[in-house]
């Protein structure tokens, strides 16, 4: 038998963090349970961005790791510098753009799992206010909350979305006045994306409903979680160490969405009705299949110039670049 | 019964001894905490203090640790200045980031013109933007009693907006798809700030660090401002007396730590970090301080503090990656190490009696 | 008329004597003392590393009595009342309150049983009201509102005038010391304790306070006074124990020595005379002229347009109460503020904008009045203190940088021309004796050879013979040519060594008079009136 | 169109572990000791408080450990600068260092729990909110009413004058970084307990060094405390309220807003101190500094 495959990971907070790097955590810990002793991972948590990202990465190649993750958009460069250095190192970088031979990048499609939360959310408001805690305004947040929208829209014409920035991934006091706030206006359902519990514990004071967000969130079942969107990055991590395991591992540029199972949609509870669940199902299967494309035209942009045409569908590059609201969404991007 | 008496003069063996001390003492209570948490204790030590320096991968960890501590011992050196005067400058994150971004706005706005001025105008954009932040709360200070520990420190987060805003506004990268942050400085030649000496780890911060340690030293030492530092920062008005106009002390201890905390935010901006993102600013400025107290404001102890800090950082990544110790232990570690030698400073100044009895 | 405050002695824990009455003086000569001594002492001894502070002390003091502690600095007068008062323990022998032991856990137990103490320095709350400063020297202080009636006819009862209400910043040094006494004479004490309290008060204020110790003693409470000032030892006080590197030396009745008989039983030998010959006054060294300056602070006093002139060789006495510009106009000649063009000439040369390095360059030097922390560093050693003022003119700095061998050997000539007693010049100056740093201050600024040397309270909690030695210094750099300005709230030395006087009043300056035209009431006149003094006098 | 009222409701609950800790620290700094680790005890008393609650089932629970929490680690900070003298400020860095790793090493079996629900007090708001409040009052009697402040604010004013009077320096000192540890550590367990409901790794996110700033903002008063709080907490809710109404605002800016807002409060009451006439300034006299008697 070979020496074990050495993967590393380098994680940009705690993995207790319950978001973000807890779920790239628990990727980590499925390549375990799926390949045993022919695999041996190791991480670095809390690595600044910037030169101690760099340094993490050398010391994770240097100790022998074949393959190695690097889970934020902030890694890239110091990933491409020790890529660079360490041509028989495969590197695998998150959210990024920027690729090599031996780089790999991969993303979610966070927005397909946001089309199904939105849809539950346009059914479950009474109020027809929803809200969205958005963490920075770059495009994969920006596509999230257009997702949402023009979901809830659909099926429900009245509704309105209320947005929020907290300017932070991960701040629960922030997080939770942010999610007051948009209380105080009459929201009844809040999304969020930023990574702590803090606006699902204010929902629930209020009565209101809001989803598990990068994690499950069970322990606010069964309501005010309604729901959640998991970033389930297991079945990537799996399919690429076993292609380093047999030889086949090639650089290349993976957006995998629900269909892949990197986008996965948590338990709807009780609290939803069946057949808004129903419902919230079968368009989560349509686009598991790729029948359906949640940004599909008509759509139009929000200073009221024509987006998409009836039927067009959004190109990947489009939205890797998104900078703005579709129509109907009240708020502005700062910037 | 056991007392203690002050000593006239601050013992000389006891400031070499007592940070030793420290380091010992950090061990043992690290060693028990992972022998609590189920891990091999010898093992933890030995990965975070002796691994970095002549473990396997020494040969990579030796000039990092030049890396990790440059920014540390510069900004330090420059704040112990202003400790020693009583000026307490908490906010050097603030002018750290500053520093950087006014450093990168000269590369971003020379970009992509080639010329050799264009380092040296960043390290001066650098430093005077450094100096700039700086001297908000020294004028604060001055025209109107203002704290500047509470100045500096609320415009640490002042800063980190702004490098948030820079990141997502008028620094982006235009080729960047969108995503937040600055060009990467690394990549664009007569901006950058490589390694000088390949494999040595050293780059200009480096070298401003080591000159930093050497100008606070004769500064503090052989020249007649650093006395005034010291006499106001121990007797305002004796320093006053002497000469010292405070406001000018003021100024010119947060404006040259200012400056030096903007210059190493320049060198990383320019060199190990790369670019200005919203992150930019990993803490440098806060755990300086540290650096400041654990080298007892001294040019050569900071040296040393900032050195021994950078080993428990990379010691640290170590013992996560080998031992899958949690990051914060490192942080435990640290405050412990911190600990341990203020209260072992103890014996510097104060000589350990036993009741004297008839 | 002398009002008890019987609801106040609750707090007491030990019976009051039946009668408390004068009487009790009568026995102060009489040998079987041990039975009416309110307070006495057997064999009281302390050590701290490398000195015997006290060794076997025994006294005693009868009730009514004014007792004075005499003795040099260092001869342990602190020492011993910190132990009446139990802020210091000893570290043996016994000491008897009301002929019961007396051994205070702490200065709370000490009050309770009776003692009162009004420290020199460090016991009043700057940030807190007259009120709460009394409060805090009582055990259990009554309500406030009570509290604050108390005070106020207490102290008006005692011609000590205060309002409860106000902050302590806001005092002049005299009302703050009547804070200090009210406190005391609130808890109504059998031992009263007061260290050193004369040195920040004027002769009237002195006065009014020695009225009112008269005033207790008559009521039967017993008095320690520590004082370096002989003379008002010999008019108010009706014994004195003598004490000499920490022992005991003498017991007598002060009213029958002379000063210079009483100096020399505290250092065991002759005091020098002082000289005061062969000065002339010369040319114009130094010119005021119309010297206006803002109070620099709050508790600060402002400069009213000061005019004076100062000659080649003579000594200008500056008198008056702390309090009335006189830091301030050491402050506007030392360079730490500056006046308006014009204001200050040396030698004629304009200097009201230079800094105070420039200032001691051109020869106009100075030396304030607060040794520690203002005219030196108290952790600096005595070679750095050197480098506070005497750079420029001693060449120890040179372009910016410092000659440190020079600032050794000056602090070296500094110590034994001025005869500084230390170790050496790596003592920290905090180490050092007030009338021995007071003696290196003197000294660092005279052996620079001033043109002009102004000089702050100059022997202030200094003993006899540090403070002849620093006057007798004084005068000789005036023999020497030099212009020395002499600001004193101490009108005797004052007199010995001025040649002219002029009064500092509310920051104004009175013109000047030939001193040896004047008599002490003369000069009296010449402070009194304006300041502070509106207290009923008694 | 913003109703005034929603947004003081929603800011109560948003001063709540500032003030408290805030309150701490006025304590402390009232007793002449100037602890930075704020931080740190917040942190400690976020976790213990949570493991706390959720162990036993009750919230209240949770803040009694809280607050023990905060406490004991405050000791040794106590130890460090009362007994063994070090330097204040860099103890107080040293705490908030360590508490922060300790916190996160402790911390790691109690992720992804959630916390006891809390029971709604007057007008829906948590109780502890209103013992936040009801705090001030009772800080503000303490220390100029009562025989305790009074030794409090003398020892932190003068400490030699207290010390010759016969109080403990010390013991009043360590009984006050006690009383600030307590007080941290139950605003951090606010943020735990009430607001997240569950634990995570550096979940106070810089709140201690507010609660600092807002010691000094308040010039060293309960009231001032109380006034501090609510502006900051006021402005932090007003921008994302504003956001939320649709409002554009310049968010990059107003994210700004407490920061500066902190720092034009701050030089305002500087100025008046140091140009009006009145004596004397606000800080306690002996603040920051350390006190050894010998005996
Ligand atoms: N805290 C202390 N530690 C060490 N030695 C001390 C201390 N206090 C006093 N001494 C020593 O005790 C001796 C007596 O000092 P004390 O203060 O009682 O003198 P004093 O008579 O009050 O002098 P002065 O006239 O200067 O007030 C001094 O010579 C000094 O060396
Ligand atoms: N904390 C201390 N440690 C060591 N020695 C001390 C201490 N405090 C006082 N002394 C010693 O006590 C002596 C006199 O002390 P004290 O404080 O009474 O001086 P002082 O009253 O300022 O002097 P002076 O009476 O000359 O003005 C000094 O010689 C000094 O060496
Ligand atoms: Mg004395
Ligand atoms: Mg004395």
């Amino acid at each position: 038998q070979d020496a074990p495959l050495k993967v590393g990971f380098i994680y940009v907070g705690p993995v207790g963090d319950g978001g973000w790097t807890y779920q790239h955590d628990q990727g980590r810990q499925a390549i375990e349970a799926e390949y045993g002793d022919r695999v041996e991972t190791t991480y670095i948590e809390s690595v600044p961005e910037g030169a101690d990202a760099e340094r993490a990465l050398t010391q994770l190649a240097l100790a022998g790791n074949k393959l190695i993750f690097a889970t934020s958009f902030g890694f890239m460069d110091p990933v491409m510098n020790v890529a660079a250095k360490f041509p028989d190192v495969k590197f695998e970088h998150a959210t990024g753009y920027k690729r090599a031979d031996n780089v790999a990048t991969y993303d979610a499609r966070f927005y397909e799992g946001r089309a199904v939360m939105g849809t539950i959310a346009g059914r479950m408001t009474e109020s027809n206010k929803i809200g969205y805690i958005g963490s920075f305004p770059i495009p994969e947040v920006i596509q999230g909350i257009n997702s949402s929208f023009i979901h809830a829209r659909k099926v429900n014409p009245d509704v309105e979305m209320k947005v929020v920035w907290a300017y932070s991934w991960f701040d629960p006091a922030k997080e939770a006045d942010a999610a007051s706030a948009l209380l105080a206006e009459g929201v009844d359902v809040i999304l969020q994306h930023t990574d702590s519990t803090a606006p699902l514990a204010k929902a629930q004071e209020a009565g209101a409903i809001g989803f598990g967000q990068a994690s499950d969130m069970a322990a606010f079942k069964p309501t005010p979680r309604v729901s959640s969107i998991i970033d389930n990055w297991a079945p990537y991590y799996i399919e690429r160490v076993g292609a380093v395991l047999d030889g086949t591992w090639e650089s290349k540029s993976t957006w995998a969405g629900i269909g892949d199972g990197e986008v996965e949609i948590g338990e709807i509870t009780d609290a939803v009705p069946a057949e808004v669940k129903e419902e919230a199902l079968v368009l989560k299967d349509r686009i598991a299949s790729g029948e359906y494309h949640p940004f599909t035209g008509p759509l139009n942009k929000a200073d009221g110039s024509e987006w998409l045409a009836e039927g067009q569908t959004a190109t990947d590059e489009e939205l890797s670049g998104m900078n703005f609201f579709v129509e109907g969404i009240g708020a502005e991007i700062p910037n | 019964m056991i007392r203690l008496v002050p000593r006239t003069e601050i013992s000389a063996p006891w400031q070499v001894a007592t940070p030793l001390l420290a380091v010992l003492a950090t061990m043992i209570a690290g060693g028990v905490l992972f022998a609590v948490m189920g891990h091999d204790p010898l093992a933890a030590i030995r990965t975070i203090f002796w691994d970095p320096l002549f473990g396997m991968a020494s040969g990579y960890s030796r000039p990092q640790l030049l890396v990790k501590a440059a920014p540390l011992i510069l900004i330090a050196s420059g704040l112990a200045i202003g400790f020693r005067a009583g000026i307490w400058n908490i906010g050097a994150e603030g002018q750290y980031i500053f520093g950087g971004i006014t450093g990168a706005a000269v590369a971003l706005a020379a970009y992509p013109a080639e010329g050799a001025w264009i380092f040296p105008a960043m390290v001066a954009a650098g430093a005077l933007g450094g100096w700039a932040w700086g001297m908000i709360p020294a004028l604060l200070r001055n025209w109107f009693g203002a704290s500047e520990i509470l100045v500096s420190l609320m415009l640490v987060y002042v800063a980190q907006k702004i490098a948030a805003w820079m990141a997502f506004g008028p620094m982006k990268n235009p080729e960047g798809f969108g995503f937040p942050g600055s060009r990467n400085l690394q990549q664009y030649p007569p901006a950058a700030n490589p390694e000088l000496i390949a494999g040595t780890g050293a780059h200009w911060g480096v070298v401003a660090a080591a000159l930093a340690v050497l100008a606070t030293w004769f500064l503090m030492s052989r020249h007649i401002r650093g006395f005034h530092i010291r006499a106001a920062g121990l007797a305002p008005r004796a320093a006053r007396f002497a000469g010292v106009r405070p406001e000018t002390l003021v100024a010119f201890c947060l404006g040259l730590s200012g400056a030096f905390a903007g210059m190493a935010g320049l060198f990383e901006v320019a060199g190990p970090a790369g670019q200005i993102t919203d992150s930019f600013g990993s803490g440098y400025g806060f755990t300086a301080i540290i650096v400041a107290f654990l080298g007892r404001l001294h040019p050569v102890g900071i040296l040393l503090a900032g050195l021994l800090l950078a080993l428990t950082y990379i010691g640290g990544e170590l013992a996560q990656l080998t031992l899958q110790l949690p990051a914060a232990t490192v942080q435990v570690f640290q405050g412990m190490l911190l600990f341990f030698l203020l209260g072992f400073d103890l014996l510097t100044r104060f000589r350990i009696a036993r009741r004297i009895t008839a | 008329m002398a009002r008890r405050y019987p609801s106040l002695s609750k707090q007491r824990n030990c019976p009051k004597p039946v009668c408390r009455a004068r009487q009790g003086k009568a026995l102060t000569g009489g040998t079987n003392l041990a039975v009416a001594a309110v307070f006495r002492t057997e064999g009281i001894g302390k050590s701290y590393p490398g000195v015997r502070a006290n060794d076997d002390v025994s006294f005693q003091v009868a009730p009514g009595e004014i007792h004075a502690l005499l003795g040099e600095n260092g001869a342990g007068k602190s020492t011993l009342v910190k132990m009446i008062y139990g802020l210091v323990r000893p570290d043996d022998g016994r000491m008897f309150l009301n002929g019961a032991p007396h051994e205070p856990a702490d200065p709370r137990a000490a009050r309770a049983a009776g003692v009162a103490m009004v420290f020199q320095h460090f016991s009043l709350f700057d940030a807190l009201t007259v009120a709460e400063n009394i409060a805090l020297g009582m055990e259990n202080p009554p309500p406030r509102r009570e509290l604050a009636a108390r005070i106020t006819q207490v102290s008006n009862d005692f011609g000590l005038p205060l309002n409860p209400a106000r902050r302590i910043v806001t005092l002049s040094a005299g009302e703050r010391q009547r804070v200090e006494i009210v406190r005391c004479l609130l808890q109504d004490p059998r031992l009263l304790i007061m260290d050193e309290p004369t040195s920040v008060l004027t002769p009237q204020e002195a006065e009014l306070l020695f009225h009112t110790l008269r005033k207790l003693a008559d009521q039967g409470t017993a008095i320690l006074y520590i004082s370096h000032k002989l003379e008002e030892i010999r008019s108010h006080c009706d014994r004195a124990t003598i004490l000499r590197l920490g022992r005991v030396v003498d017991s007598c009745d002060p009213r029958a020595h002379s000063a210079r008989q009483l100096a020399a039983m505290m250092v065991g030998g002759e005091m020098r005379v002082i000289d005061r010959s062969g000065r002339q006054a010369g040319r114009v060294l130094l010119d005021i002229d119309d010297l206006s300056l803002p109070a620099p602070n709050a508790e600060g006093t402002a400069l009213k347009s000061l005019s004076l002139t100062l000659r080649a060789g003579e000594i200008l006495g500056i008198g008056g109460v702390a309090g009335n510009g006189q830091e301030e106009l050491l402050a506007a000649l030392s360079g730490e503020m500056r006046s308006r063009p014009g204001t200050i000439a040396l030698e004629d040369r304009d200097l009201s904008a230079a800094a105070p390095q420039a200032r001691r360059a051109a020869g106009l030097l100075s030396a304030p009045e607060d040794r520690l922390g203002h005219a030196a560093v108290p952790d600096f050693s005595l070679t750095e203190n050197t480098l506070l003022t005497a750079g420029p003119r001693r060449q120890l700095v040179r372009n910016g940088l410092i000659d440190r061998d020079a600032a050794r050997d000056y602090a070296r000539q500094v110590i034994r021309d001025f005869d500084v007693r230390t170790p050496g010049p790596g003592t920290a100056a905090r180490a050092l004796s007030g009338g021995n740093l007071q003696k290196f201050v003197i000294g660092r600024e005279v052996l620079q050879n001033p043109v002009v040397l102004v000089v702050n309270q100059p022997t202030w909690g200094v003993d006899a013979g540090a403070a002849a030695a620093v006057r007798q210094s004084l005068l000789d750099l005036a023999r020497s040519g030099a212009g020395v300005i002499v600001i004193s709230q101490d009108l005797d030395e004052l007199m010995e060594l001025s040649d002219r006087f002029c009064a500092l009043n509310a920051g104004r300056l009175s013109d000047s008079r030939p001193t040896r035209d004047l008599s002490i009431d003369e000069i009296g006149l010449m402070l009194g009136g304006a300041h502070g003094m509106k207290v009923a006098h008694l | 169109m913003i109703d005034p009222l929603s947004v003081f409701l929603l800011l109560l609950a948003a001063a709540t572990p500032i003030l408290f800790a805030a309150l701490g620290e006025l304590v402390v700094e009232r007793a002449g000791v100037l602890n930075l680790g704020v931080e740190g005890m917040m942190i400690t008393g976020a976790l213990a408080g949570f493991a706390a609650a959720h162990a036993t089932g009750s919230p209240l629970a949770g803040f009694v450990a809280a607050g023990l929490a905060g406490a004991a680690i405050a000791m040794l900070f106590a130890l460090l600068t009362q007994f063994l003298l070090a330097n204040q400020v860099a103890s107080g860095l040293a705490l908030t260092l360590f508490g922060l790793g300790l916190a996160a090493l402790f911390g790691k079996p109690l992720e992804g729990i959630k916390a006891p629900p809390m029971m709604a007090g007057p007008l829906g708001i948590n109780w502890i909110v209103w013992l936040g409040i009801a705090m001030v009052p009772v800080v503000w009697w303490f220390l100029n009413r009562s025989r305790p402040g009074l030794i409090l604010r003398g020892v932190g004013e003068n400490h030699d004058a207290a010390h010759a009077l016969g109080y403990s320096v010390r013991g009043t000192r360590v009984a006050a970084i006690g009383f600030g540890g307590a007080m941290a550590g139950i605003g951090g367990a606010f943020i735990s307990i009430a607001t997240v409901l569950q634990w995570t790794e550096g979940m106070t996110a810089g709140a201690g060094w507010i609660a600092l700033a807002i010691v000094v903002f308040s010039n060293w008063t309960a009231v001032g405390v109380l006034a501090g709080a609510w502006l900051f907490g006021g402005v932090t809710v007003l921008q994302l309220r504003l956001q939320a109404a649709g409002i554009k605002v310049p968010v990059q800016l107003l994210s700004m807003a407490p920061y500066l807002a902190t720092i034009v409060v701050l030089v305002l009451i500087s100025a008046r101190q140091k140009f009006s006439r009145r004596a004397g300034g606000a800080a306690p006299g002996s603040l920051g500094r350390n006190f050894h008697a010998l005996r």
